[in-house]
């Protein structure tokens, strides 16, 4: 039997080798937690995420963007679904995960604790938070654990279509009336800084990065990533007529990359907290919908049993 | 030429008709979005929520170009009031527990499969081509049904009182689905619409079978309601129309 | 002339946060209307309701007037969106049970108390003798809240608990209505409104004053959720617009 | 002691007399019943008329109107008291009625068991639904039984201003855009024979009637109160310059009235029995407030206990 140290060794060789990491493989303790804990709360993420979105699918304000909007909403349940099969092959089950959830234990995405208050944060979540988000995905891509890399791989693709939509929704917006154009900046205004929180704490803060680094699970920090989507952002918000919310934002000869202002860290600490506009109506409504959901799982295992048992008898 | 307009008339209030019975249920169905049982039957309710309000899309854009001039789809799902519309009053009945939901949209899906089934020979190519794309949608939304109903029928005690009590609520509204308005005995001397009434048996056949299998019975008080298909709604609709309806109301003419 | 033309400007939104928290809790109370728990009690809260959308009328309509032009206590109400709302977060929150609906009806009530108290000395004559003349009222709004506070609070094992279930749904919103908007400041400064922030201690006092006769308690997590007077609302209140404008948005222009 | 029948005759002596029959009065046991289901008849009539009408509170079109509507609904809840106290002094308890109602047993007005469709049904409701109410509460003012009749009086009051309330919601309608002269004419034609209906059965079907008039808690018979109603309502409508839905309506110069079409008996049986578009709808409202405001009810009791018995404490 190999010890511990060896075992140790040869899972980094792989990672440095670039071959992925399976369920059945042997790891370390610490790469097991995390990967959970990261795919879990990309899970939940895509789970809590439904909800903003899903309070504008009754007023959609065509029948088009009402199509557009439910289709959206329902891959971010296939999402979830993907990323809670990736999280069981290490052990986790799926109740488990949920309780965390409900319990406020596990976390999700913090930009879903903020509301949406018209029309136009469809299409600045599509832009700017899936935007965001799919940054972190494309390069979870290639993160060293197997199943986590292959979901994300399938996230991805869905992923970038949304965000078209998303841009597509604001595009229309801006080149519309006086109110639409009004209410295409407000939601620019209003999403801007959460989305840039949502590569969370800069590097100089940020607990795990170093290690995930290491396994590979990330490939760049919070703080590269935002620069990315900064330099990003400031390139599509030209297209569309409109600014972003920064006064300090501009470009950097030096560092061939746009400065901006600073995040009210603040503010981000209190929404992970559960101090966020909607941290409370998100998990009550979660709540909600699966005590009043109990009855009807257990009607179905106790029909399945039903059924089976009738199977077993006839069979006999 | 004044049967001929009639005949036009009542084509265009057949295929509101059609369109409104799915865009209704689609504005229920989609309330559970994110607030489903289990997460793999919020992804099958919205699916078929999706299959609805593309068939419903398909049956406006239709409307639009038998009216002509400014109609659109978006016109006729958002700019006609409560006295207009005319789905059925099934669609229209809350969503309540999951009982409820999965036990209208059974009712619907049966009717709807029989339905299809007929138009996808109408003379109208139109209609029959929607209805023959549609019939593969909406036969996995009767299997879906019906297998939530034996599921919950014969599942718990609780579950199949709350399936008991949904049907209880909802049989009354069943009827109508069958009973002709004048465009639809229009329609069927033209030979684009079946004989809707001739379909109830095959309906009922499906109902009984089901629910038999499902330990549930159909309740005697078969009084049937009915106003829907002519404007005459439940206290429902309004409720369901502002929402729908608000952005395009508050901003008229505005393209999204 | 700049500096009176912001005056003027931060009078209108004071007046109109006036008036919009009135209007909120209008749309939420009269909810219970034909729904009570009791018919005395439907009769009670209805009767609040009543004073409260009088006074929304009354500010409406000084704010109208401030406005001129084409402005109308119903333009005022009807034609605004969610993003021009001032009203506090506190009082767009779901009715939820009896418990929740006394509860926010008894932390508005004492805070509407103690505003108008001073608001009836304001050098804004039209705001004074609005305060003024709703002062009456108000006070039995406060009784009849804190009434009821006291008998669930001190009631049973499971009134005792909606009661707290329902503060702690509540408190985190009660904070705003101490935490000026820029435009409470300049009336403040220009002698018409109250510096709002002192007027919590004695909020405070009262509040624990009845929730020690409930045998209740503050929540702990006292962090405070703003915006509602700044026009950042719930995901609540535009769904309480589209009810609410429905009819004016659909008809534009129409006269009722 | 006096016998059964001098009582009987001492009793129909007085209201022969236009005397008012009181609480403590002797009485036959007939009329006891006959006033007691008459009056909870009318006070579940009230309360169960609040939720047509107040299905369009939120609704109102400007806030004059739901200020209006608010209190209209208001003051019927307001009638509703006084009309169980009236039965009460019968020695009918205000429980017994709410569960009389609540299970079915009681009947209420079947008007209400239609929907509230538009704006203008707000209007129709106050002009045809209040105003055949109020023909047959003048009469009610001069009921012999005294609680009865005095509560009429105070109804009457409130009725009229009602009336007039509704007359006034159609005429501004009538004078409006196209669509609210259509929403105005079909409110009109959707409610004008539900309307007609309230006045009950036709005396030649109507059982109870002979008793009633002898004893004087009724003065009209069900088709005098119809005619008259007819006839105002004709002169009324043209005021709106709107039609009433009877191709039949006409005068008749030697009845010295307006003749009308027949009136769709089936559809009243069927809305009695159960059946209108909202009979469900209307009890499973008032089960779902009585069931959940049980909470409520019982703590206000507990409460009032604890209460009294601090009192007697510190008394003693």
């Amino acid at each position: 039997m190999m010890q511990l140290v060896d075992l140790e060794k040869a899972f980094q060789a792989k990672i440095d080798q670039e071959i992925k990491i399976e369920p059945k493989d042997w790891m370390p303790d610490a790469y097991r937690k995390t990967n959970i804990r990261q795919i879990s709360q990309h899970a939940h993420s895509e789970v809590i995420g439904m909800l903003p979105e899903g309070n504008w699918i009754s007023r959609a304000p065509s029948l088009k963007r009402k199509a557009i909007l439910i289709a959206k909403v329902q891959d971010e349940a296939g999402h979830g679904l993907y990323l809670y099969s990736a999280a069981e092959t290490l052990g986790m089950s799926r109740e488990q995960m949920t309780e965390d959830l409900l319990s406020g234990k596990a976390k999700y995405s913090s930009i879903f604790n903020y509301p949406t208050l018209t029309w136009a944060d469809m299409g600045a979540i599509g832009w700017l938070v899936d935007g965001a988000a799919i940054l972190n995905q494309v390069m979870l891509c290639r993160t060293s654990y197997g199943p986590y890399a292959r979901a994300n791989v399938r996230i991805c693709k869905e992923e970038s279509f949304h965000q078209r939509q998303g841009f597509e929704t604001l595009m229309v917006l801006s080149q519309g009336t006086p109110e639409q154009k009004a209410m295409c900046q407000d939601a620019i205004n209003r999403w801007w800084w959460p989305a840039l929180m949502m590569f969370g704490p800069t590097d100089s803060e940020s607990t795990n990065s170093d290690t995930s680094i290491k396994w590979k699970i990330k490939r760049k920090t919070n703080d590269e990533l935002r620069q990315q989507f900064v330099d990003m952002a400031v390139q599509q918000v030209k297209v569309l007529g409109m600014t972003l919310p920064d006064p300090d934002l501009k470009w950097n000869e030096e560092r061939q990359h746009y400065d901006f202002g600073e995040i009210n860290w603040t503010e981000f600490w209190n929404v992970v907290k559960g101090n966020g506009p909607c941290n409370k109506q998100r998990l009550d409504a979660k709540k909600k919908a699966h005590e009043e959901g109990a009855w009807v799982r257990a009607a179905a295992v106790a029909h399945a049993q039903k059924k089976a048992a009738r199977t077993t008898q006839k069979v006999a | 030429m004044e049967q001929s307009n009639n005949d036009h008339t009542a084509l265009v209030d057949y295929v509101l008709h059609l369109a409104d019975n799915n865009l209704i249920l689609t504005q229920r169905n989609a309330a559970w979005c994110g607030h489903g049982p289990i997460l793999e039957q919020d992804i099958a309710i919205t699916n078929i929520t999706l299959d609805l309000i593309g068939q419903a899309r398909n049956f406006y854009q239709y409307a639009a170009t038998l009216i002509g001039g400014d109609a659109t789809e978006d016109s006729l799902a958002y700019l006609r009031n409560e006295r207009s519309f005319k789905n059925c009053l099934l669609v229209e009945q809350p969503n309540g527990d999951w009982a409820q939901t999965v036990t209208k949209q059974f009712f619907y899906s049966v009717y709807q499969f029989l339905l299809y089934e007929q138009l996808q020979k109408s003379s109208d190519e139109t209609l029959a081509a929607i209805a023959a794309k549609s019939l593969k949608e909406v036969t996995y939304h009767v299997t879906w049904s019906s297998d939530w109903v034996i599921r919950l029928g014969d599942g718990t005690t609780e579950s199949q009182q709350r399936m008991q009590q949904a049907i209880d609520n909802l049989w009354n509204y069943t009827g109508e689905l069958f009973e002709p308005a004048a465009y639809e005995n229009s329609l069927h001397q033209q030979q684009i619409a079946p004989a809707i009434a001739t379909l109830q048996p095959a309906w009922l056949q499906k109902v009984k079978e089901v629910f038999a299998e499902a330990t549930l019975t159909i309740p005697e008080n078969s009084f049937v309601q009915t106003g829907g298909k002519n404007g005459l709604h439940t206290e429902q609709l309004g409720y369901i129309l502002t929402e729908l309806q608000y952005l395009q109301r508050t901003y008229p003419g505005a393209n999204w």
